[in-house]
């Protein structure tokens, strides 16, 4: 019987930024694209097509047994791509040792410790050195997967937590055929043809090159409505933007703001997408010496029309939002809380206040490693220059070079995402005491510190929400460790004639409910 | 004065490593085989001989510009110090080459004068302001007028380039010239004219002349004696007269007679046969017996030494010296 | 000229008026020369009186920028302007050409069989093997030792003289009418110079062919020509039998060429040279281009170029103030003969 | 000869030990892998872990004398990223790259060298003019522009020809063309200069003096004079047959080494990096060796050094 | 020594009159184009109707002949023009640097080989080859991390590139001149190592370098533009023409003169350069004569 399912072509900037399509290895937005909805399923799922809320993914329901244990019922006849079936077996063995945790031990009551040590060959099937430490990252606590039957598991915890299903939805808890796992030769046999659920697996991986999915006809969720679905990267965007005019590919990702009017000007093509889980930041360094008085950083941030940037570079598709967090924190959300009001007055005063004297602040950036970072670059330097801040831009090729520890570190960009929905997985996580910026050395909060160990570890809901509030105020208004600029968006020119529709995420979902072929 | 003469080259050998074809051994080319020359103050030696017989690097081992690889180059009795030396450089005050290409001796960007006062500048002859006018007054000395100095060398001619270059060689006064060659890619006219000048100059000056050519009209002209050389050994040496009139040794009967002289059309002539020598391949006993009329068996295997004939001149010649003894004998 | 030649034949290649310029300055005057079969002329002068050019023109060698006039006639054929084809099977296959500086005139890529292979291809009718033999019987005629090694040898695995004579090898192979010899031994020294000098002769007496020999050493024409014609800036100043001219020269320029040369016997006395220098072409004086040189010049000369006049039999030259020979005169001998 | 070669191998060898040691000791000093590859945003300890794993935390000496002395046991190192033996992926990306470079080498023989021989033979003439503007402005794009420009009219507008990717040979068409004409370009103009140059020599009036026809003389005698300077960029070109392409493999998304380069010194993959170095600088090193064998070839002179020292 | 007793030699009166050189009318072009860039050069302070940095988010994007933005506005609303003249500037003093640099240094390098030969001569080859076989990505990257985006060391930087040409000039010219010219005529008079460089060889071989540096100095532009293609360039907030064209090639079609107005620049001016340079050769060179 002839399959006469379309396959598409879609043009990436960047496929793998590891090489690898492991969730524990690969940890970065071009993965995410990749792998959900396509190739990696979780056990609660998000709605892709929706607003990422909690949905059944590969279980069907899941409920609370106590504090530290959470229960799920698998869904059943789910297929693997090498046609097993799943089991408790599979989420266990995902979980387990050899492929998740290696040697570490699960911490009780503390955020994990950086220093713990990691053995790990490269050409055996033992597990690069990073993957436990990124597990432990994502599951501190886990303490294991208690197989209760065939389609039963319970995920028990060391400490109380209330974010575990949050956990369990994350990027990096989905599931892996066992089987597969041990029967691969190497880890990175594995790891670039990972056999898993989704509704696409792995034909042929060429790393840098393309990565052709094809369709898992035994799909729990139904026949997928593609043959097959290549990706192909293509580092320029002139290059992407070209190949969707002239046909040869059906998706353009990673388009920047100001191409899409220019490609919605051919009434044939539209430009989907939006804004996504990750806000850009400015950080700051609080040991330079022009930084130490808090009064500095509080003009900077003052300083800063974010919504000129939004509606000028970001064409108004994308919005300014209320500090780092994020709606989908539900009621953890800080709803009245906002980002330093643009007072180019306010600013200069405090600029007076703190005797600053017109000593260049060095801004150490990457060259458009994010959307528009370099033009917002610019603008911001501008901006601080009328507030009377002499910031100089200073591009760096990696991010070594960024957060190299000299006394000329001052400001710094970067993105925040919030892998699920707690402020954990944010605050806490990049500015806690554990957090990049803090082991990076920049900046450091003792208040701020004890607030997280209580985020993470208390149960209460009102105390966990008010901690995150005066988080907030410390960080972002009292001792500013970093500054909201915007949330980020990412968009995808694709032909109209071609029903499909952007995630508010990189991820791209191919299955059936998202493609009405031509409409 | 030290009774020292003015130069003495004594024994004097060098070789270079050279290579043929494409994978072949380095053989060591004789380009000088122990030659001892002598020049005296106010005299010319002529240096005669084929191409490639190694006059050139005879004259360069005199000044001091290659050390030889055995022998010794006494100046004024002491021996020169090592190329490139302090020493050495001060001492080109006293000796200087003329070379035989005057445009390629002259930097094609520099004026005539700016070049004939540079020996004044190296040396720090006299003082800064009157260098100028000291060359202006050498030019004049060897015959072209002061405005010729604002030329460069290519608004010049042959023959007063050369006498560029013989300027500037005379600035520092010096008591040796090594003239390699100066005249011969001059036209006839002009050769008259550089000719002139040496012999002028010398007299004038008491230079001692090493003064190399394969032109024998021009050799004899500006000689007080001759050497020739074959195969970078001297195989004749004596009185220039003398030896141009009447050669003893048959490579210097064969260069006299291939000498063209205009109206003397059917004079027999000595054409020699075969090739010029190889020097990497020197010929056993004597060098020049695959080419010498008078050729015999000893002089395939034996080697003749350079020794006095009775009228004074040195020959290397087994023919030579045997027709002597006989003569002597005879008489 | 040529009706005043001892030739009553027509000449094999008259040359007529020939003028040459180059950017516009003129470098040759109004050349007249005939050449018959089997005749020896030699053509001196000093450097850069255009002894070259004229050969050069002749045979359409010079760049384009050259702008020539005037006839040369070869055998009843115009060869100035003629077509391409025309020039080919003339250059090298009647009148050959041997130039200066035989090391940069060999192509030094290719060895020197080909190089004179080609020309045997090209006139001789020849192919393949017989091309080799031929150029093998060339090479031992020309006395090159060892003519089969040598034929597979590159210029530069040569001695000057051995070039020499390769081009030599090179301009018989078309067996041409003419060969031209441009300074074919000014790069030499005397003992090769003489053997060359006494192969060309041999040649010339063996095949009959005619022999043009530039120079500008007197000595070496004197030796080898039957006729001689000095040249001064771009004219011929005179012209005569060899002998005559080197017993008796009319113009001064001769005169003071044959009195600058030193003498190889006899007295030893100062040189008298001309003095001064060949006035470049650019900047020829309106009268006699000799005559800011020349020991008897007069006032007329200064305004009136001479004509090439006949001053004897068989004899011209081109001074105003060089009366006719009343008769053939005897000079004594030479100090040096 | 033997000394030369075993001279000019010295060289080679050293030349290549100083590529790989500089590569090394800037990429090392300039940038760490385990956070470009783990991504900033990873956990502090698993990039700890990954350091840890790669001994990156060893003093840079220990590093240097570990990489070099794998590199004498014939061991090239794996990719950081994915685990990789570092050679396996570098051959991999060749065949496209030669694909690439290949053809385009080609191109440039094909469309520079007879451009400057007819520009040489028609000097000063109108063609010789619009020869060598068009010439200079072929190489004055540059390449992006130029390829930008191509894919805007060929496949944006006309639809003719694929805008990128590594299909099929049609595919390959507009990135030859791009990489081409700026090297035909170069070529062009050194072609002729050459060509002048040789056309100025007295042997070529030797030759036509034996009656050689016009066009003969520049076929037999002429070009193979001028060949030696030529054969200078040429072997410069076939040095860079292999990272010579990066730009146009960017804009053209073309898999090849370039790209490759690109990214693994982007990602700090040093074992990547080092091995495309060693090849780079290998295929150059012998380019200019043969190159220096080939003058001997094509010009006897240069055979020997008995001319050396000769006056 | 004065009174030397010669003839008086008649001088040759006048020189050799020109042959009129008339210049071609492309050189012509090309000369009149590289005067005024180089004035827009030295007088862009002058001549920017707007700071180059200064952006105005209202007005992106603007088409040419904007009243206020002749050229138009680029993706931050800067003045195209004001960005182009500083561009100008920054470029050519990249290229002009680098260009002195590279000839300066490797001028020097031929120099050492020809004087010391030997094992100096051999390394001098060595780091000739290096300098080839290094691909000039990994030297860019060492700079722009080492030492930021400092401009003086991107043209010292940028000034390495291509050195090796003028070495192996240099060195084939001054061993020739040294072995029987002119250099070794004054060397001969006792002229110390120094002078005889300096003041002999380095004129003589000056044309050769300058018709070289024409050649290098478009390379360096695009070599510039390349590396601004992958990020290596100049960096912002700094501007030169390659990164302007690099930065703006994603706009080509949505407003292509962004990147069309220093393209233009790059491929007139390096024509202008390269047909110069051309004409200078062969006007340099006697063989062509
Ligand atoms: N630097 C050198 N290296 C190698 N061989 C050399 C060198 N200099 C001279 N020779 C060789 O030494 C021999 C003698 O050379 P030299 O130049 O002294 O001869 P010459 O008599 O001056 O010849 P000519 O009359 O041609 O100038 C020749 O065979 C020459 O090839
Ligand atoms: N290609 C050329 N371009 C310009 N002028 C030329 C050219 N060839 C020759 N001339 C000029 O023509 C004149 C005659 O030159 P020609 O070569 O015939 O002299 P010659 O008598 O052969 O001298 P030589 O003895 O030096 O060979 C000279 O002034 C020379 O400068
Ligand atoms: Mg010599
Ligand atoms: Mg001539």
């Amino acid at each position: 019987q002839a399959d006469n399912r379309p396959s598409i072509t879609i043009a990436v900037q960047k496929i793998a930024n590891s090489n690898l399509l492991d969730v524990l290895r690969e940890q970065s937005n071009v993965g995410e694209r990749v792998f959900f909805s396509s190739l990696w399923e979780g056990l609660i799922g998000r709605n892709w097509t929706g607003n990422l809320e909690s949905v059944p993914g590969l279980a069907t329901e899941w409920k609370r047994i106590d504090d530290k244990t959470v229960e799920l019922k698998l869904r059943q006849g789910v297929k693997f791509h090498n046609g097993d079936e799943l089991t408790a077996d599979d989420v266990a063995f995902t979980f387990g040792k050899e492929r998740m945790f290696g040697d570490t031990q699960p911490a009780a009551g503390k955020t994990i410790s950086v220093d713990f040590v990691v053995g790990g060959g490269r050409a055996s099937k033992e597990l690069p050195a990073e993957v436990p430490a990124v597990a432990r990252r994502s599951w501190p606590a886990l303490l294991g997967i208690q197989i209760i039957d065939k389609y039963t598991v319970r995920f028990v915890n060391g400490t109380p937590d209330v974010t575990m299903e949050g956990r369990i939805s994350r990027y990096g808890s989905e599931i892996m055929n066992r089987r597969a796992f041990e029967e691969a030769k190497t880890y990175s046999d594995w790891a670039m043809k990972p056999v898993t659920t989704g509704p696409y697996r792995v034909a042929e991986y060429r790393p840098d090159v393309s990565l052709l999915l094809e369709a898992h006809d035994e799909y729990w969720g139904g026949r997928p409505p593609l043959k097959s679905i290549r990706f192909v990267e293509v580092p320029e965007t002139a290059s992407r933007i070209n190949g969707l005019l002239s046909g040869q590919y059906q998706f353009a990702c990673d388009i920047p703001p100001d191409q899409i009017s220019q490609i919605e000007k051919n009434a044939a093509f539209e430009v989907q997408g939006g804004t996504i889980l990750n806000h850009r930041l400015t950080v700051f360094d609080k040991n330079h010496t022009q930084l130490q008085n808090p009064l500095v950083r509080r003009a900077m941030t003052h300083a800063i029309d974010r919504q000129a940037i939004v509606d000028s570079l970001w064409a108004g598709r994308t919005v300014v939002p209320k500090g780092l967090q994020w709606p989908y924190y539900g009621d953890m959300f800080v709803s009245d809380w906002s980002v330093p009001a643009f007072d180019l007055k306010l600013a200069k005063d405090l600029v007076k206040q703190s005797g600053y004297k017109g000593d260049p602040i060095p801004y150490r950036l990457l060259n458009n490693y994010y959307t528009n970072q370099t033009a917002t670059a610019q603008i911001l330097a501008e901006m601080w220059k009328e507030a009377g801040l002499n910031v100089e831009i200073q591009v760096k090729e990696n991010w070594q070079q960024i957060l190299e520890r000299t006394p000329t570190r001052a400001v710094r960009d970067w993105s925040n995402s919030a892998p699920f929905n707690d402020p954990v997985s944010s605050m806490v996580s990049q500015h806690g005491p554990n957090g990049q910026q803090q082991q990076a050395g920049e900046w450091t909060n003792a208040e701020l510190n004890q607030l997280s160990v209580e985020l993470e570890t208390s149960t209460d809901r009102a105390r966990r929400k008010a901690a995150f509030r005066r988080m907030l105020e410390i960080a972002e208004r009292e001792d500013p460790a970093y500054t909201v600029l915007h949330q980020n968006a990412t968009f995808t020119a694709k032909p109209k004639a071609l029903a499909w529709k952007a995630s508010p995420a990189f991820a791209m979902d191919f299955r059936a409910e998202n493609w009405g072929g031509r409409s | 004065m030290s009774s020292a003469p003015l130069l003495q080259v004594r024994g004097i050998a060098r070789r270079y490593a050279m290579r043929r074809g494409l994978l072949g051994r380095p053989v060591d080319v004789r380009a000088v085989d122990g030659v001892s020359l002598t020049v005296e103050r106010g005299r010319t030696l002529g240096l005669v001989g084929e191409s490639g017989s190694g006059k050139s690097t005879t004259g360069r081992l005199a000044l001091g510009l290659e050390p030889p690889d055995d022998g010794d180059v006494l100046f004024k009795g002491a021996p020169i110090p090592a190329a490139g030396t302090l020493a050495w450089r001060q001492m080109r005050a006293r000796m200087q080459m003329i070379y035989q290409d005057p445009l390629g001796a002259l930097d094609r960007r520099l004026s005539i004068l700016e070049q004939v006062r540079e020996p004044y500048d190296v040396h720090g002859i006299g003082e800064a302001g009157e260098r100028g006018a000291m060359a202006t007054a050498l030019l004049q000395a060897v015959g072209l007028r002061a405005d010729q100095g604002n030329r460069y060398p290519h608004e010049l001619s042959g023959g007063q380039r050369q006498r560029a270059v013989i300027a500037r060689a005379l600035a520092t006064k010096p008591d040796l010239l090594v003239c390699d060659e100066p005249v011969s890619a001059l036209d006839v006219s002009i050769q008259a004219q550089v000719v002139n000048l040496l012999v002028d100059l010398q007299q004038e000056l008491g230079l001692g002349l090493l003064f190399i050519s394969h032109d024998l009209k021009v050799i004899r002209q500006v000689s007080h004696r001759v050497a020739v050389m074959y195969l970078g050994r001297i195989v004749e040496e004596g009185d220039a007269d003398l030896l141009l009139a009447s050669p003893a040794h048959p490579y210097t009967e064969a260069l006299v007679s291939a000498s063209p002289v205009p109206g003397r059309r059917a004079r027999p002539r000595i054409v020699l046969q075969g090739d010029p020598p190889n020097p990497a391949a020197r010929p056993s006993g004597c060098a020049f017996h695959p080419r010498c009329h008078a050729a015999r068996e000893r002089c395939k295997v034996e080697s003749p030494r350079l020794l006095p004939l009775p009228d004074g001149r040195l020959t290397a010649c087994h023919v030579a010296h045997d027709q002597a003894n006989f003569l002597k004998a005879a008489s | 000229m040529t009706g005043l030649t001892s030739h009553e034949t027509s000449p094999l290649v008259a040359i007529r008026d020939l003028t040459v310029s180059f950017d516009g300055v003129k470098v040759l005057h109004g050349i007249d020369l005939a050449i018959h079969r089997g005749e020896a002329v030699g053509l001196v002068g000093e450097s850069g009186c255009g002894k070259s050019v004229t050969w050069l023109a002749a045979l359409g060698l010079l760049p384009k920028k050259a702008t020539i006039t005037g006839s040369v006639i070869l055998d009843g054929h115009e060869l100035i302007g003629a077509a391409p084809t025309t020039l080919d099977s003339v250059r090298g296959g009647r009148i050959a050409m041997i130039f200066q500086d035989p090391a940069s005139a060999l192509n030094p890529v290719i060895r020197l069989g080909r190089q004179v292979g080609e020309a045997l291809a090209l006139h001789g009718g020849l192919s393949g093997r017989a091309i080799r033999a031929e150029a093998k019987r060339l090479f031992d005629l020309v006395g090159i030792p060892d003519a089969v090694r040598r034929l597979d040898a590159f210029p530069h695995e040569l001695s000057g003289g051995q070039n020499q004579r390769v081009m030599i090898a090179m301009a018989l192979a078309g067996k041409p009418d003419i060969l031209v010899a441009d300074e074919p031994t000014t790069a030499l020294d005397a003992t090769i110079q003489a053997q060359i000098l006494e192969l060309l002769t041999r040649i010339r007496r063996e095949t009959n062919m005619a022999l043009v020999l530039i120079s500008h050493d007197l000595g070496v024409i004197s030796e080898t020509c039957d006729r001689v014609c000095v040249m001064y800036a771009g004219r011929i100043i005179e012209t005569a039998a060899s002998k005559a001219l080197f017993e008796q020269p009319l113009h001064p320029y001769t005169q003071g060429l044959l009195a600058a040369l030193p003498p190889l016997e006899g007295v030893r006395r100062r040189l008298v040279p001309v003095e001064g220098n060949v006035p470049e072409p650019w900047n020829l004086p309106p009268g006699c281009s000799f005559a800011p040189r020349c020991p008897r010049r007069g006032e007329a000369c200064d305004t009136r170029v001479p004509s090439l006049a006949s001053k004897a039999t068989d004899r011209q030259a081109a001074c105003i103030m060089t009366p006719p020979l009343a008769q053939p005169q005897r000079r004594p001998e030479p100090v040096y003969a | 000869m033997l000394r030369f070669l075993l001279i000019r191998l010295c060289r080679a060898a050293l030349t290549v030990a100083l590529v790989v040691t500089f590569a090394f000791v800037v990429l090392r000093m300039s940038g760490d892998p385990a956070l470009i590859i783990m991504s900033v945003d990873a956990p502090p300890e698993a990039i700890a872990a990954f350091r840890k794993a790669w001994g990156l935390d060893d003093p840079i000496w220990l590093q240097y004398l570990r990489y070099f002395s794998a590199i004498g046991q014939g061991e090239l190192g794996q990719s950081m990223r994915d685990g990789r033996p570092a050679m396996q992926l570098v051959l991999e990306r060749i065949p496209a790259t030669l694909a690439l470079t290949l053809p385009a080498l080609a191109l440039k023989l094909g469309i520079g060298i007879p451009a400057g021989i007819y520009a040489a033979l028609h000097r000063d003439s109108l063609m010789d003019r619009i020869v060598m503007v068009t010439a200079v402005a072929g190489f004055t794009v540059p390449s992006f522009v130029l390829g930008l420009v191509l894919v805007l009219v060929f496949s944006v507008q006309l639809g003719w020809l694929p805008s990128g990717g590594q299909e099929s040979w049609r595919h390959a068409i507009l990135p030859v063309l791009t990489l081409g004409i700026g090297g035909a370009a170069v070529l062009a103009r050194f072609t002729r200069s050459a060509m002048l140059e040789v056309l100025g020599q007295s042997y070529i009036r030797t030759a036509s003096a034996k009656g050689v026809p016009w066009s003969r003389v520049v076929r037999g005698h002429a070009l193979p004079n001028a060949a030696v300077p030529t054969v200078t960029v040429v072997g410069f070109m076939v040095g860079s047959l292999i990272a010579g392409a990066v730009v146009v493999e960017s804009v053209f998304s073309w898999p090849g080494v370039g790209r490759l380069l690109v990214v693994a010194v982007a990602n700090r993959d040093l074992a990547v990096v080092q091995c495309i170095l060693l090849l780079v600088a290998m295929t150059m090193v012998s380019a200019n060796l043969i190159v220096d064998l080939l003058y001997g070839l094509l010009d006897p002179r240069l055979r020997s050094g008995a001319k050396a020292g000769a006056h | 020594m004065a009174d030397v007793t010669v003839t008086a030699v008649p001088a040759i009166d006048a020189a050799k009159p020109k042959p009129k050189q008339r210049i071609p009318f492309l050189v012509w072009c090309g000369l009149v184009w590289i005067a005024f860039i180089i004035i827009v050069a030295l007088f862009a302070d002058w001549l920017t109707p707007y700071r180059f940095t200064a952006y105005d988010l209202r007005n992106r994007l603007a088409l040419p002949f904007h009243p206020l933005h002749w050229l138009g506005t680029d993706e931050l609303g800067r003045d195209v023009l004001s960005r182009l003249i500083i561009s100008v500037r920054i470029s050519l003093l990249v290229a002009f640097g680098a260009t002195i640099i590279s000839a300066v240094l490797g001028t020097l390098m031929g120099f050492l080989a020809a004087h010391f030969r030997g094992i100096v001569e051999q390394v001098v080859l060595m780091l000739a080859d290096f300098q080839a076989a290094m691909p000039f990505l990994i030297l860019a990257l060492s700079v722009l991390a080492f030492f930021g985006n400092a401009l003086p060391l991107f043209i010292g930087l940028m000034g390495l590139y291509g050195w090796e040409r003028y070495a192996r000039i240099a060195r084939g010219l001054a061993i020739s001149a040294g072995a029987q010219g002119y250099a070794g005529a004054v060397r001969q008079i006792g002229a110390a190592p120094a002078r005889v460089y300096l003041k002999h060889i380095l004129p003589n071989i000056a044309s050769t370098l300058i018709v070289s540096m024409t050649l290098t100095f478009p390379e360096v532009i695009l070599l510039e533009s390349g590396l601004s293609f992958l990020g290596l360039g100049v960096q912002p907030p700094m501007t030169s023409l390659g990164n302007m064209v690099g930065y703006g090639r994603e706009y080509l079609t949505r407003a292509p003169w962004i990147m069309l107005a220093p393209a233009f620049t790059i491929v007139l001016t390096t024509l202008a350069v390269s047909l110069v340079g051309d004409w200078l050769r062969d006007k340099l060179d006697p063989t062509l004569r």
